[in-house]
């Protein structure tokens, strides 16, 4: 057993012990005030995890205001667990994605894994059935040893919770560069189904109603997870390891099925997860929300060890846990109803009116603090924000072609990157198919789910292409809410709303604050133009590796609605003799490109650019033409350009192929990665229907041979499916051998 | 016919298997909790997919210590057909209901995706609907589902006929003599690793296994008819 | 308090991928004497003082739940700890 | 013939959702006497005899992929095992 001696609260301000827990100065004095008395030990703490960027979102709240949040559909926008659409007939999709980007780094399998039961609870706190899962994943590019390992138990531990849990992981997207080798992305999203009646809020409403605790016992797991997920990652990050929690899907299975019973009784009056921070922020959140108080007896809280402290207790990120706020009198019901799954269910204390949060442990108050102090009025900052050299002299250059010998062997080359590369070796590791729903699989551009009982389906995907925002973020902020647009699209899906995970480095620096700035700038405006509200997200900041940060990387999760399950399409090319078609101009732009980084080894230029009317304009073009029954197949081109784009196609034909010819400069027409692009293809007898609704230029035609054949001025592409699938599907493996 | 679908703690594909049934098949379809104790008014009892009690252990090795399990063994003596999907094979399995374990894939890797079985024996009732050595879409979703018996076993397996279905072109998972599924020697427990459920509909990419719940519900009606 | 260590190992006829894993990646690393890598598990039990017939009581629980006969093995120890 | 025994234990603090489970299963079955179960790894690796620093050797094998510092524990043994 462990006794541990807290400072005083003397001792905290004399010998500066806040600032170990992440308080500056100022903050402290703030407490002070706020308080208007010395914090003790545990009070610090609460503060600290409170007040760190994972909590309060100081450093991003004005970043966040940019953002888009309201629209006719949306029911929930950012705030709680988790944002909420209406779908219509009285159902809405939820979601909402989050990072467990440091947690990872460390301890890769239970960081991944948490990171997935943590969303999943957000989503279930709301009262909706989760249906589905997706991931957006960062990685070094799978040279060394330790990059091969957290690549290997990242992807482990997302399909061993999400596969045990029963909710599909239905896609995602990786890519990999350098800036992540030392810090990993591991960014989790959940899709559930709601009735509008059911959805529930994390408030803790009505004077002398009960707190409960329901799920795991409590353990010194993650003491400070949420302090240390807004630090820099340094050396002495490996001293930090007792932060790693342990997973127990198991656990939330039961704990999901009950809590999706409990939000039908009108016994329960809110109800919340205990994610970062846990008890602390729940019950904080819960009564500052409801505008009222709560009181707990720590003494009460089912604990896994033994003599934990008030501090440890309150700040322990044990996974698994849920709060509630339920009618007073009516406690034993919701204890009969836990009990049936094996949960146990305890109160531990009481709404007031008194606005304060009050712990007693052991016969003693321990902490008695403002819950508005601790959530909605912690500090905000206004950091400052410099235009970086590089932007300046990348801004400058001109857009030049990078030159290739071989156009044949380019494109075999660029199917074997790893972030162009088939993703089959991860998702292979998820079952994709449970609840029996998944309509397209993994392997397409979005992932499409039915509704059953319906004949809706909803689309889904998460996507960023890091690369063009390093190089202007700005723009590609809105090539990353673009490229989730399209995808969506090209499922046969409508664009709803987006969630989001601002995967930055360290706000501090003038810079950094600056991408994010302009990040978000770009990614509202492309919300706006294409109607995507922001109804959910999540930041991430201090993404860096002894000072040197990761690519900006705010990742958009879009769900999109199938009006009709026959409008469902995928990439693949359906039938010999079909017509290719190519939507969207080609220009002459590499920077950013794969291609470029490929024949530089590094990126640089400008990014491509995009034009948000245009953008809306051939959406919508494909949007309706696949909604009257005109297209076979739709596939965005992303990396790599047409010839990917086209391959790609090809590849998941089963032994069709393709011949098409292309005009301009061969390098550009193959390889340009020029935006608000589309590969289609359409049956011949559709075809003057089809020209008549798009401005599609036709290309070419599918054939029966497995073969791809691309004619471009003159010079001629010929590779056979063999030498395209071995390229592709060798790339992820290859590496890992 | 009525279908029981058991739910342990930890099933997910319980949902799956009642749909099938239920929609696709257009038969009764109910879910019992582990914890019940009657099976009585089912003509046929369900094992789902899924994690039972986390699959903590061993895969169904807690699950097969449920009071539900007492109900199967009694429900399989007098003849009633049972059929254990992935981790319902499992329970199987562990209650020796049938013969074999399960080891760990051979990739050690968890795997999902839709595989080619042969169907080796059309005997049984469980598979009368298909052709003798007919090769059929069915997708797996298992870490483990690598079958392991000793010689022995292997060779009454044989001589019995009770390997009704075998991977075929790959083995996914190593198991010995690419068995994908195995019924007991009495011919009404089948144990298979594949999901018949997840493949009763082409939107989801093939109806193969809908012939096997066809099957179940055929030897049914001419059982039914003969009693009656 | 009694501790009762229990040992499950794979039958030596029966295949261990999970050690053949091992055994490839430490010879990978450079580790060419290993030789052969099985993997099993390991158990703590405690129970309190008392319990009766622990013996007998350990190996039911040995050869209903803790190991599978049909490919594993298992062997155990009771030990007496002191509680300080 | 050298052979190492090699015992992985989670670290106290840690979670151990597979112990829980187990334990919870046993007293279903009556045995109410188990007060915890913790399950680790236990592992036989065969070395060549004549394999010099094992010392070192297991140790760094331990410490980079038999056991998960993280959030695991070890110890080991070796003994020399004479081939019939
Ligand atoms: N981490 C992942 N998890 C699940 N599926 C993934 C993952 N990464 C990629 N995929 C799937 O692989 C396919 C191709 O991914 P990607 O190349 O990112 O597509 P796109 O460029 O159209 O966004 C998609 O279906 C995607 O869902
Ligand atoms: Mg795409």
């Amino acid at each position: 057993m462990q006794l541990t001696l807290e400072p005083s609260p003397e001792q905290i301000k004399l010998e500066k012990i806040y600032q170990q827990m992440g308080v500056t100065d100022e903050e402290f004095t703030r407490i002070e005030e706020i308080l208007g008395r010395l914090p003790n030990y545990t009070e610090i703490g609460l503060f600290s995890v409170m007040w760190s960027e994972h909590c309060s979102y100081k450093n991003s709240k004005p970043i966040l205001k940019k953002f888009p949040v309201t629209g006719e559909r949306v029911l929930q926008g950012p705030g709680e667990g988790a944002g909420i659409v209406d779908i219509g007939d009285n159902q809405a999709v939820v979601f909402k994605i989050e990072s467990h980007n440091h947690p990872s780094a460390i301890e890769p399998y239970q960081g991944a894994a948490t990171g997935v039961g943590g969303i999943i609870r957000d989503v279930f706190s709301m009262g909706a059935r989760p249906i589905a899962l997706l991931n957006s994943l960062r990685f070094g590019e799978l040279q060394s040893a330790r990059g091969k390992y957290l690549f290997e138990e990242v992807i482990a531990g997302i399909a061993g919770y999400g596969n045990c849990i029963g909710i599909p992981t239905v896609g995602g997207e990786i890519q990999f560069d350098p800036c992540y080798e030392g810090n990993p992305l591991v960014n989790a999203m959940c899709v559930g189904i709601i009735h509008h009646d059911d959805i529930k809020k994390g408030q803790a409403h009505g004077v002398g109603n009960t707190v409960m605790y329901v799920g795991a016992k409590t353990g010194r797991d993650g003491i400070h997870g949420a302090t240390f997920a807004s630090e820099e990652l340094t050396e002495q990050s490996e001293e930090k390891r007792p932060a790693v929690q342990v997973g127990d899907p198991f656990m939330e299975k039961l704990l999901l099925e009950a809590c999706l019973e409990v939000i039908k009784s009108d016994a329960l009056v809110g109800i919340q997860d205990m994610g970062a921070a846990g008890l602390v922020s729940s019950s904080a959140e819960m009564a500052s929300k409801a505008g009222s108080g709560i009181e707990m007896d720590l003494d009460l809280i089912p604990q896994r060890e033994t003599g934990m402290t008030a501090y440890e207790m309150m700040l322990s990120e044990s996974q698994e846990r849920m709060l509630l706020v339920v009618k007073k009198g009516r406690e034993q019901e919701i204890i009969n109803l836990f009990d049936r799954y094996g949960l146990d269910a305890v109160a531990i204390g009481v709404v007031t009116d008194d606005k304060m949060l009050r712990l007693i442990h052991k016969g003693e108050i321990v902490a008695n603090v403002p819950a508005d102090a601790l959530a909605e009025d912690a500090p905000v900052y206004y950091k400052p924000s410099r235009e970086p050299a590089y932007y300046r002299e990348f801004q400058a250059m001109e857009n030049d072609i990078p030159q290739v010998e071989d156009l044949g062997e380019t494109l075999l080359k660029l199917l074997n990157q790893p972030t162009i590369g088939s993703k089959e070796w991860v998702y292979d590791q998820y079952d994709y198919m449970v609840r029996t729903s998944t309509v397209v699989a993994p392997g397409s551009d979005a992932a499409v789910v039915r509704i059953r009982g319906t004949e809706k389906a909803l689309a889904m995907t998460t996507d960023c292409n890091a690369r063009y925002i390093y190089l202007d973020p700005e723009t590609g902020g809105k090539i990353a809410v673009a490229e989730a647009a399209r995808n969506i699209i090209c499922s046969g899906g409508e664009p709803l709303a987006i969630t989001d995970c601002l995967n930055f480095g360290n706000p501090e620096k003038p810079e950094i604050f600056w991408q994010l700035e302009k990040a978000a700038d770009g990614m509202s405006e492309a919300c706006r133009q294409l109607q995507t509200p922001v109804i959910s997200g999540n930041v991430s900041l201090y993404n860096e590796t002894n000072g040197t940060a990761i690519y900006p990387t705010p990742v958009i999760g879009m769900v999109g609605l199938v009006e009709h399950i026959s409008h469902t399409t995928t990439q693949a090319f359906k039938a010999a003799g079909d017509l290719i078609y190519l939507l969207g101009e080609t220009k002459q732009e590499f920077g950013g490109s794969e291609l470029q980084k490929l024949q530089y080894g590094k990126i640089f230029g400008k990014a491509p650019a995009i034009d948000l009317l245009t953008e809306t304009k051939n959406q919508s073009e494909v949007l309706k033409a696949i909604r009257n029954g005109l297209v076979a197949s739709a596939h965005d081109v992303a990396e790599g350009g047409v010839a990917v784009a086209l391959a790609e196609s090809v590849m998941c034909a089963n032994g069709l192929g393709a011949d098409v010819t292309l005009f301009g400069d061969a390098i550009t027409a193959l390889f340009s990665e020029s935006q608000s692009r589309f590969i289609l293809s359409v049956k011949q007898e559709h075809q003057m229907e089809f020209e008549a609704i798009t401005s599609a230029v036709c290309i070419g035609k599918v054939t029966n041979t497995p073969e791809l054949r691309i004619t471009v001025n003159n010079e001629h592409v010929s590779l056979t499916n063999n030498q395209l699938i071995s390229a592709w599907k060798g790339a992820i493996p290859c590496l890992l051998n | 016919m009525k279908f029981a679908v058991i739910v342990f703690p930890g099933s997910n594909c319980d949902i799956d298997m009642y749909h099938a049934v239920k929609d696709e098949l257009g038969e009764e379809a109910e879910y019992v909790m582990s914890d019940a104790t009657s099976l009585e008014e089912y003509d046929a009892v369900l094992l789902p997919g899924g994690f039972s009690f986390g699959d903590y252990l061993r895969t169904g090795a807690i699950a097969r210590f449920s009071p539900i399990m007492n109900e199967v063994v009694k429900a399989a003596e007098i003849g009633k057909p049972i059929l254990g999907v992935c981790n319902g094979f499992q329970v199987l399995l562990e209650a020796g209901l049938l013969p074999g374990a399960m080891r760990r894939n051979e990739s050690l890797k968890f795997i999902c995706r839709p595989v080619e079985l042969q169907v080796k024996n059309n005997e049984t009732m469980f598979s009368s609907a298909y052709k003798k050595d007919e090769v059929i879409h069915i997708p797996i979703a298992h870490g483990e589902g690598n079958y392991y018996c000793d010689e022995q076993t292997l060779a009454t397996l044989k001589a019995n006929n009770q390997i009704v279905f075998t991977y075929y072109s790959t083995n996914p998972n190593g198991s010995i003599e690419n068995i994908a599924g195995i019924v007991n020697a009495r011919g009404n427990i089948l144990g298979m690793m594949p999901h018949p459920e997840r493949a009763v509909d082409p939107l989801l990419g093939s109806a193969d296994g809908l012939k096997l719940f066809k099957s179940m519900v055929k030897q049914w009606r001419e059982s039914y008819a003969v009693n009656t | 308090m009694l501790k009762v260590k229990v040992y499950v190992t794979l039958r030596e006829s029966v295949l261990d991928p999970q050690g053949t894993a091992v055994k490839k990646s430490l010879q990978m690393m450079g580790h060419h004497s290993v030789e052969d890598v099985r993997i099993g598990k390991y158990m703590e039990l405690t129970f309190a003082d008392d319990a009766a017939n622990l013996d007998t009581l350990v190996k039911e629980m040995c050869d209903k739940l803790l190991a599978n006969p049909v490919i594993e093995d298992y062997r155990y120890e009771i030990e007496e700890v002191v509680v300080q």
